[in-house]
């Protein structure tokens, strides 16, 4: 099984390298344009093309020192300190790892899921209340706070497929409209004597008790938690959901076609309704991993934008689960980068941003690579496709 | 010969470089590396992530700081790496600009025993983690005062951005500020966008909605509102274009001077109500360079010009100078103790 | 009537449900109402001809009154129902019946200033109508259009650095349908001609927009914001004798010229597409492109056409929010507009009428919570504020329900590909 | 020469649809051009109408050599078409659809007003009877062939292109466009009249071209005799009258009483219809496309949501149940479009074959898929129903149309089942595959299935059912024995007992 799991890697990785490659090379350019110094020096060529260059390469070695390996920090506190960059990157994909993979999910059975965020801040919630208001065993109280974290972001994401399988309801809209009552509801709650620390007024829950956090990996300052192993096990629990069960089956059925799929006998209103409270469980799941793995305490903000790079992030990993691992470890890697890059250059982090999205763009457009690097028929992009309107 | 002379001047100049760049670290007890953690509303917000750096910036002026830097966050969960990465850096003070990020703070300050912490709107914690509080009821009490004073229609009128306690603490010292003025003066004049009583009001729901902000500004004149107390950020920018176009309404400008944060609106703003952030930061800092840091907390007040209030420069001859004169002493009352806004 | 067929029973089940809720509202504001406080519609704005300045009712009489208005809506659904025509005159006056009684049971006491109401409404519905019509016209003709956030992203920021650059408002009002347009190019040469799906291909849009947008706005609008970023805005110009109409004057006639393109955008979209040869061509490759095809029109051309005037559309939405309304431009100001507008479309069914009356909703239901909550209403304001996007929802789940959209919408056309 | 092929080729991937073809079509000619389903008579003609781009060949109007890149070019050189599926928009009135093209306007705005009299003139010319405001989508199927024969006209075009124009016409109305082909041709109008009819062929081609996979096999004269024609279309002796084992009915296995449909938009399609089936009988229903047959076969499957009435299986009711309940309670659906309804295209065979049953024993056991099995039962059916493929972990949509069909048949057919419910099942299919369809509809016939089997094809239904249900309007308007003559079986279909 496991072997079958990396099977498709090598096939579908030249799509997305080169994707990478370009849409960083544009980057490079927008870096560029956007220096005055650097635009002034138009008049002489060679002048403005050496510290283009040095001027891109700084960033993007930046990017590379502040998400992968330190070489600087490597010098002052030793050979394995200088890792210390990519425990960041593997702690900041462990939440779009599970947003995103909420997003494929919905995408194979042809939803167009929007609303990991709201679903991320549910479970959210869910997690902060069972770990800061109940004192438990360790071995009790994580369960109990990750289940918290599926229900709510399950119920939260199942009632737009129940909504969409009884009324028709377009999921996109529903879920645009969920994420903003999400972040009000929250800043609602956040004032709740609940969800008020003792003598406090600001909207910041309690932490979580200690017996509900995640253990640290590998101690000292490094935050890699234990949540990257419930991570790997979700990754390859939907790999198993969507290739290997019944219930995977039909949903991929629905998403190909929901006409042949009615026709054999597989409820559709079912389907969606499935699909969207696990996604949305999966998604919350996300909430309540990161929230008693890094964060502890609930905020209004805690979501920051993880719901909408998931769908980025599903995007880039084709609707796959391993894909969308490897989507969440590069925009992990480029989120934790762009520190550096603004310390270090002073580009400003946005530019991630934009790489990100050009990525993404490209790999959707293989046709486009095709002719820019004249291949022959040697990409080939998995059909993912977003349910119009009608379907 | 050309050439060699300007290999010397070359050297001199490396030297040169060199020697200032070495000479602070010959003084360690001097040296202090001031790094400051912004909130997620970055650097250009306008409003207290970029007052605060501004405090850097002038501890970095006067000589406090040796060197200064930032990092914006991009959501709640780069507080923590943030912190982090300022620690590598070997930063000796490190702030932090919200309440957002004190978790954060407090969980570095226990493990970096060495190094100081600040917390903006925040708390103090064990020896090294430094709160900076702002009493802004006592400034926006004053403004509120003028208001009423100002007010020709009856009606003044606040609103925010979303209901933090450092937002509504504003929203409650302006109110009170106006029913200070009805008592003393025995008018009516109301306040609208909120209530003392249930603590409620009028907010906008974010801190980027330009187009309500717009509406809500409309909406408030439209109630008879004739001075607007937008605590909202960048925000009041809108609410300032509004009147600058309405003429119906002035307002009243949060955090900085108007003259120095919004230029263009200083003939519709009377008055702003200062928050000191590069203030309570420079002090901070200061104190921490002269080996004085302690983890009492520094509380920003009428008193020690943490808080104030600045009539703005063309409005010095509009305003009433005996309404002016009151507020001044009003503000010297609250600053002697002998008036609680809280219970005025 | 024997046997009733489906949309008559839909529409027999609508009366019932109208009842149902006169029963309940009737129940609420009215009967066990103890709300004796007057409240105070204010109708007078600025200059215009008076009518009624003011007009105070007790609370519960008012209720009263406008659940009066409402039975009368139903009577009125009751009788087209009968008479096997529309329905639909009769639920908007229950409709508005019902808002109204609603408004002066929660607001007892409170002063509501009922024209400034429906200005802020308009004020909050402009971006969303702009972009809806832009949203409509990429639909109507096949191409689905997520991307209206960052069009809408995009022209505001275009708009303002352009009127900062040349100091004039012109300049910036012609930028900005370019700027539209720019974006709209991305998604017809990738939607059109890439095949690319529609929906993927504007979400990605609106994060690159985005992207740029606050990039630039840090590098180039923060450090040099006297000369890039402080464009000012329109002043409103009455239209004489219009805006002094009592309650609609000032509302529709006292506006910038923006808006007053807005009518005519909105009124000449709804005429050329279903009265010229461009809306018959238009709604043609929307539903049956092959068709459109077989008699000779190029529909990959005109349908990037369509996309690029979309483009221009929303290009003019996106400078209401700089040049139209603060003067300069703050990062991602649209603040999600693009998206209810999107929402409004699918809402008004695909046309421009129903997309208009759909974001003229959104924006009453945003501008009544407002309204609310200055006039004193003591609620949460996280929960009123929540107010129009639950609205939404209902309105999308019950009042709409399964609607269809353009039968080609979203799919890619290509010849000879069954 | 109004119009001349030369030698044109046109292949899609491996398939040569079209190879070196040439054809000469006279003025006033009417030029039957007779193959079987894919044939490639359909390529060749959206050759001709510019839908289509050929490999190589030419394409001469008029004696002059004309480049067709588009339908726009075809229009401006004469050439319409009359195409299989209409180019009717369902959504506008048949005004707008006629005017679109080749709108007249003032400003922008459209006038109708002299579209609308140009219809009524050629309506009236033509005895159509047709109403310019009327909506397409509410306009019976027969109608709406008329107005595409209008528009055609309205280009006045000198070549008209005939598509399988009969496929969905009672033989009354068949002998109606007849009639109006013979009328265009006595105008002066050239007709390219594509079929796999020979009845209709000899009765008013003026020459025939045969095609057969992508060639043509011959010209002939509307004297040949029926056999010569079927076999140089088919390329082999066909005797498509397959053998029946005796009738010998058992008791009731479907019995609907009383049943209506409505569709989505609230009109009765079906009404007040009541039928029976015995097991071991075929009963066939016959009718125009469009008169409430695929709804019936949908609504007995539960694929229908707006109904009343009763539907009994062996006496148990299960009108309203779910579509997965019916098809458990021993209900084979093989549904009218393969394409659509029948299979996911990307998936593979495998997957395909057990769509319905893929969370039953032996498929699945305790909500995981059982590989080996599944695989294994691809293997076996992949033999026994004879599908052609390189692998059984191909997509489906690789699949030619009759292999297709064999693998919805092999799904449906492999599971137990009481009653098999047959949607246009040979519908585009080539003749080796219809007799593949015929054998095992009729193996299930004496297996003491009951068979429901709707068709359009009269030749078909005659042949293959025990009794005929003929609906019209979604009603039935009677049933008869097999042994019914075409003519009453035609005025039935035009609602007349």
């Amino acid at each position: 099984m496991i072997t079958k799991f990396f099977i498709g890697l090598k096939k579908n990785a030249l799509l997305p390298f080169l994707s990478f490659i370009f849409a960083f090379f544009i980057g490079g350019i927008i870096i560029v344009v956007s220096d005055p110094v650097i635009m002034g020096q138009l008049s002489s060529p060679g002048k403005f093309l050496t510290s283009a260059a040095s001027r891109i390469g700084n960033s993007y070695l930046a990017i590379f020192q502040g998400s992968i390996y330190d070489v600087n920090l490597a010098r002052e506190s030793g050979f394995f300190r200088g890792f210390y960059p990519m425990s960041e990157t593997i702690v900041t994909a462990i939440p779009l790892l599970f947003a995103g993979l909420a997003v494929a999910l919905a995408f194979r059975s042809g939803l167009f899921n929007i609303g990991a965020q709201g679903q991320f801040i549910f479970g959210a919630i869910g997690a902060s209340y069972v770990g800061f208001a109940y004192e438990l065993p360790p071995l009790i109280h994580v369960p109990l706070v990750l289940i918290a974290g599926i229900v709510l972001g399950g119920l939260f994401g199942g009632f737009v497929g129940l909504l969409k399988a009884k009324t028709g309801a377009h999921e996109v809209i529903v879920t645009i409209m969920l994420n903003y009552i999400a972040s009000l509801f929250i800043l609602w709650l956040l004032k709740t004597q609940a969800f008020l620390r003792e003598e406090r007024q600001d909207p910041i829950a309690p932490e979580v008790n200690s017996s509900a956090q995640l253990p640290k990996l590998l101690g000292g300052d490094l935050r890699l938690h234990l949540g990257i192993f419930i991570a790997l096990g979700v990754t390859w629990f939907v790999w198993w959901l969507l290739t290997r069960s019944t219930l995977g089956f039909k949903f991929r059925a629905v998403g190909a076609n929901s006409n042949a799929a009615r026709t054999a006998g597989i409820s559709v209103p079912f389907v969606t309704t499935a699909t969207m409270f696990i996604s949305g469980g999966l998604a919350g799941l996300g909430g309540a991993v990161h929230l008693i793995g890094t964060e502890y305490a609930l905020t209004a903000g805690i979501a920051g934008s993880i719901g909408f790079d998931a769908i980025t992030v599903a995007l880039l990993g084709q609707a796959t689960p391993l894909g969308t691992l490897l989507g969440a470890l590069l925009f992990g890697a480029l989120q934790t980068g762009s520190r550096t890059l603004l310390s270090n250059t002073g580009t400003p982090s946005e530019i991630v941003q934009v790489i990100q999205a050009l990525i993404v763009l490209f790999i959707a457009t293989p046709m486009l690579l095709k002719r820019v690097f004249r291949l022959k028929n040697s990409i080939e992009s998995k059909s993912m496709t977003a349910k119009g309107w009608n379907g | 010969m050309k050439r060699a002379n300007k290999v010397v001047v070359a050297i001199a100049a490396a030297s040169l470089i060199s020697s200032v760049a070495i000479s602070p670290a010959a003084n360690a007890a001097t040296k202090q590396k001031v790094c400051v953690a912004l909130d997620t509303a970055g650097i250009n917000d306008k409003s207290f992530n970029q007052t605060s750096y501004d405090g850097a910036k002038r501890a970095l002026k006067a000589g406090f700081a040796s060197s200064i830097e930032y990092l914006p966050a991009k959501s709640n969960a780069d507080y923590a790496p943030n912190i982090k990465k300022f620690l590598d850096k070997k930063c000796t003070l490190i702030i932090g600009v919200g309440f957002l990020l004190g978790d954060a703070i407090t969980a570095a300050a226990i493990a970096n025993p060495s190094v100081n912490f600040a917390l903006v709107d925040g708390w103090s914690v064990g020896k090294n983690q430094k709160g900076i509080t702002y009493k802004t009821d006592e400034n926006s009490f004053l403004v509120g005062y003028l208001a009423a004073g100002m007010s020709k229609t009856g009606k003044v009128a606040t609103y925010g951005g979303i209901a933090l306690p450092t937002v509504t603490i504003f929203m409650e010292g302006y109110a009170k500020g106006v029913q200070y003025y009805n008592d003393v003066k025995n008018t009516k004049v109301e306040v609208i966008g909120w209530n003392t009583k249930t603590k409620t009001g009028t907010f906008l729901g974010s801190f980027d909605d330009t187009t309500k902000a717009l509406q809500t500004s409309i909406s408030l004149e439209q109630q008879g509102a004739d001075v607007i107390f937008p605590v909202a950020g960048g925000m009041q920018a809108t609410t300032a274009a509004n009147s600058l176009k309405s003429k119906k309404s002035n307002v009243i400008w949060v955090d900085a001077k108007v003259m120095d944060t919004g230029k263009q609106y200083a003939s519709v703003t009377p008055v702003s109500a200062l928050k000191g952030l590069a203030e309570g930061v420079l002090a901070v800092t200061k104190e921490a360079y002269e080996g004085k840091f302690t983890s009492k907390e520094y509380v920003g007040t009428l008193s020690n010009k943490g808080v104030a209030y600045a009539i703005t420069p063309a409005w010095s001859k509009k305003i009433p100078a005996s309404l002016q004169a009151e507020v001044r002493d009003l503000a010297a009352a609250i600053a002697a103790g002998s008036i609680d806004v809280n219970n005025a | 009537m024997a046997e009733l067929n489906l949309v008559q029973k839909r529409k027999q089940k609508s009366i019932f449900t109208m009842l149902a809720l006169f029963a309940i509202f009737t129940l609420v504001f009215y009967i066990t109402s103890s709300k004796t406080e007057p409240i105070t519609f204010g109708f007078i704005l600025g200059d215009e001809f008076k009518l009624i300045s003011e007009w105070s009712v007790s609370s519960r009489v008012g209720s009263g009154i406008f659940m009066l208005l409402a039975l009368f809506g139903i009577g009125l659904s009751y009788l087209g129902f009968k008479s096997e025509k529309s329905t639909t005159l009769g639920s908007v006056i229950f409709g508005l019946g019902s808002i109204m009684s609603f408004l002066c049971w929660a607001a007892a006491g409170k002063f509501i200033p009922f024209t400034g109401l429906l200005q802020a409404a308009l004020l909050l519905a402009v971006p969303l109508i702009f972009g809806s019509m832009s949203g409509l016209l990429c639909e109507k003709s096949g191409v689905i259009n997520i991307a209206i956030e960052g069009q809408l992203l995009f022209s505001a920021f275009i708009s303002a650095i352009v009127a900062s650059l040349t100091q004039n408002l012109m300049w910036g009002l012609l930028s900005a349908p370019i700027a539209g347009a720019l974006v709209s190019l991305i998604l017809a040469y990738f939607a059109i001609n890439f095949k690319v799906d529609q929906v993927i291909i504007g979400f990605v849009i609106n994060v690159l927009v985005l992207g740029l947008t606050n990039f630039f706005y840090s590098t180039l609008l923060v450090p040099y914001d006297s000369t890039w970023n402080a464009a000012g805005s329109f002043s409103n110009i009455p239209i004489p004798i219009l805006s002094k109409i009592p309650i609609i004057g000032p509302v529709l006639f006292n506006q910038t010229i923006i808006v007053y393109i807005m009518y005519a955008i909105v009124t000449l979209i709804q005429v050329a597409l279903f009265k010229s040869r461009w809306g018959l061509r238009t709604r043609a490759i929307g539903e049956l492109p092959i068709a459109a095809d077989s008699v000779g029109i190029d529909v990959n051309k005109l349908r990037f056409r369509n996309v690029m005037l979309a483009g221009l559309v929303s290009g003019l939405g996106g400078a209401v929010f700089t040049i139209g309304a603060v003067g300069i431009f703050s990062q991602s100001m649209t603040a999600g507009a693009g998206f209810i507008a999107l929402a409004c479309l699918v809402f008004g069914k695909w046309s421009p009428r129903g997309a208009l009356v759909a974001a003229l909703f959104f924006g009453f239901a945003n501008s009544l919570q407002s309204n609310l909550s200055i006039s004193g209403v003591a609620l949460p304001s996280e929960l009123m504020l929540m107010i129009p996007y639950i609205a939404t929802i209902i309105a999308v789940s019950g009042l709409v329900g399964r609607v269809r959209a353009p039968a080609a919408d979203g799919i890619p056309y290509s010849r000879g590909n069954k | 020469m109004p119009l001349e092929l030369k030698g044109i080729s046109k292949s899609f991937g491996n398939l040569q649809a079209n190879n070196q073809i040439n054809l000469k079509v006279g003025k006033g000619e009417i030029h039957a051009i007779l193959g079987e389903n894919g044939a490639g008579k359909s390529t060749l003609m959206n050759i001709v109408y510019g839908l289509l781009q050929p490999d190589s060949g030419e394409i001469l109007v008029d004696e002059k050599l004309v480049k067709i890149l588009e339908p726009a070019d075809a229009i401006k050189y004469g050439i319409g078409m009359v195409h299989q599926h209409f180019m009717l928009i369902p959504v506008f009135t048949v005004a707008e659809n006629i005017a679109l093209g080749r709108e007249k306007s003032k400003f922008g705005i459209i006038s109708f007003a002299e579209i609308k009299t140009k219809i009524k003139k050629l309506s009236d010319e033509f005895k159509f009877d047709i109403d310019p405001d009327a909506i397409i989508e509410d306009l019976p199927v027969g109608v709406q062939q008329r107005i595409e024969i209008i528009k055609a006209l309205m280009y006045d075009a000198k070549v008209l292109i005939l598509d399988e124009p009969t496929a969905v016409l009672t033989p009354q109305e068949t002998d109606e466009l007849l009639n109006v082909m013979k009328i265009l041709k006595s105008r002066g109008t050239s007709i390219i009249f594509i079929t796999h009819k020979l009845r209709e062929v000899r009765a008013v081609a003026d020459k025939i071209t045969i095609i057969r996979l992508g060639k043509v096999v011959g010209t002939q004269l509307p004297s040949a005799s029926q056999e010569e024609l079927a076999n140089l279309m088919v390329g082999r002796e066909v005797d498509l009258a397959p053998s029946k084992a005796a009738f010998n009915p058992g008791g009731n296995v479907l019995e609907i009483n009383d049943l209506s449909i409505f569709n989505d938009s609230g009109r009765k399609v079906v009404s007040n219809l009541s039928l029976n089936i015995r097991a071991g009988e075929i009963l066939a229903i016959a009718g125009v496309q469009g008169n409430g047959q695929s709804e019936l076969a949908r609504a007995i499957v539960n694929l229908e949501k707006h109904k009343s009435g009763s539907i009994k299986l062996d006496g148990k009711e299960i009108l309203g149940s779910t579509v997965r309940d019916s098809l458990r309670a021993g209900i084979a659906y093989i549904p009218e479009s393969r394409e659509l309804d029948g299979l996911i295209s990307t998936f593979s065979i495998t997957e395909n074959l057990i769509l319905d049953v893929h969370d039953l024993e032996p498929a699945a056991s305790r909500g995981q898929l059982n590989r080996s099995y599944i695989s294994e039962n691809a293997t076996t059916l992949v033999k026994e129903f004879d599908v052609r493929t390189q692998s059984i972990e191909a997509n489906s949509s690789s699949l030619s149309g009759g292999n297709k069909q064999k693998v919805v048949l092999a799904r449906e057919l492999s599971r137990e089942v009481k009653l098999v419910v047959a949607a246009q099942p040979t519908r585009g299919l080539d003749v080796g595959s219809i007799e593949f369809v015929y054998e095992k509809l009729l193996a299930e016939r004496a297996n003491k299935k009951a068979i429901l089997l709707i068709s359009s094809e009269l030749d078909e239904v005659m042949e293959l059912a025990d009794r005929i249900a003929v609906i019209y309007k979604g009603e039935i308007v009677g049933v008869v024995d097999s042994d019914v003559s075409r003519e009453k079986l035609g005025l039935m279909m035009a609602g007349i007992k």
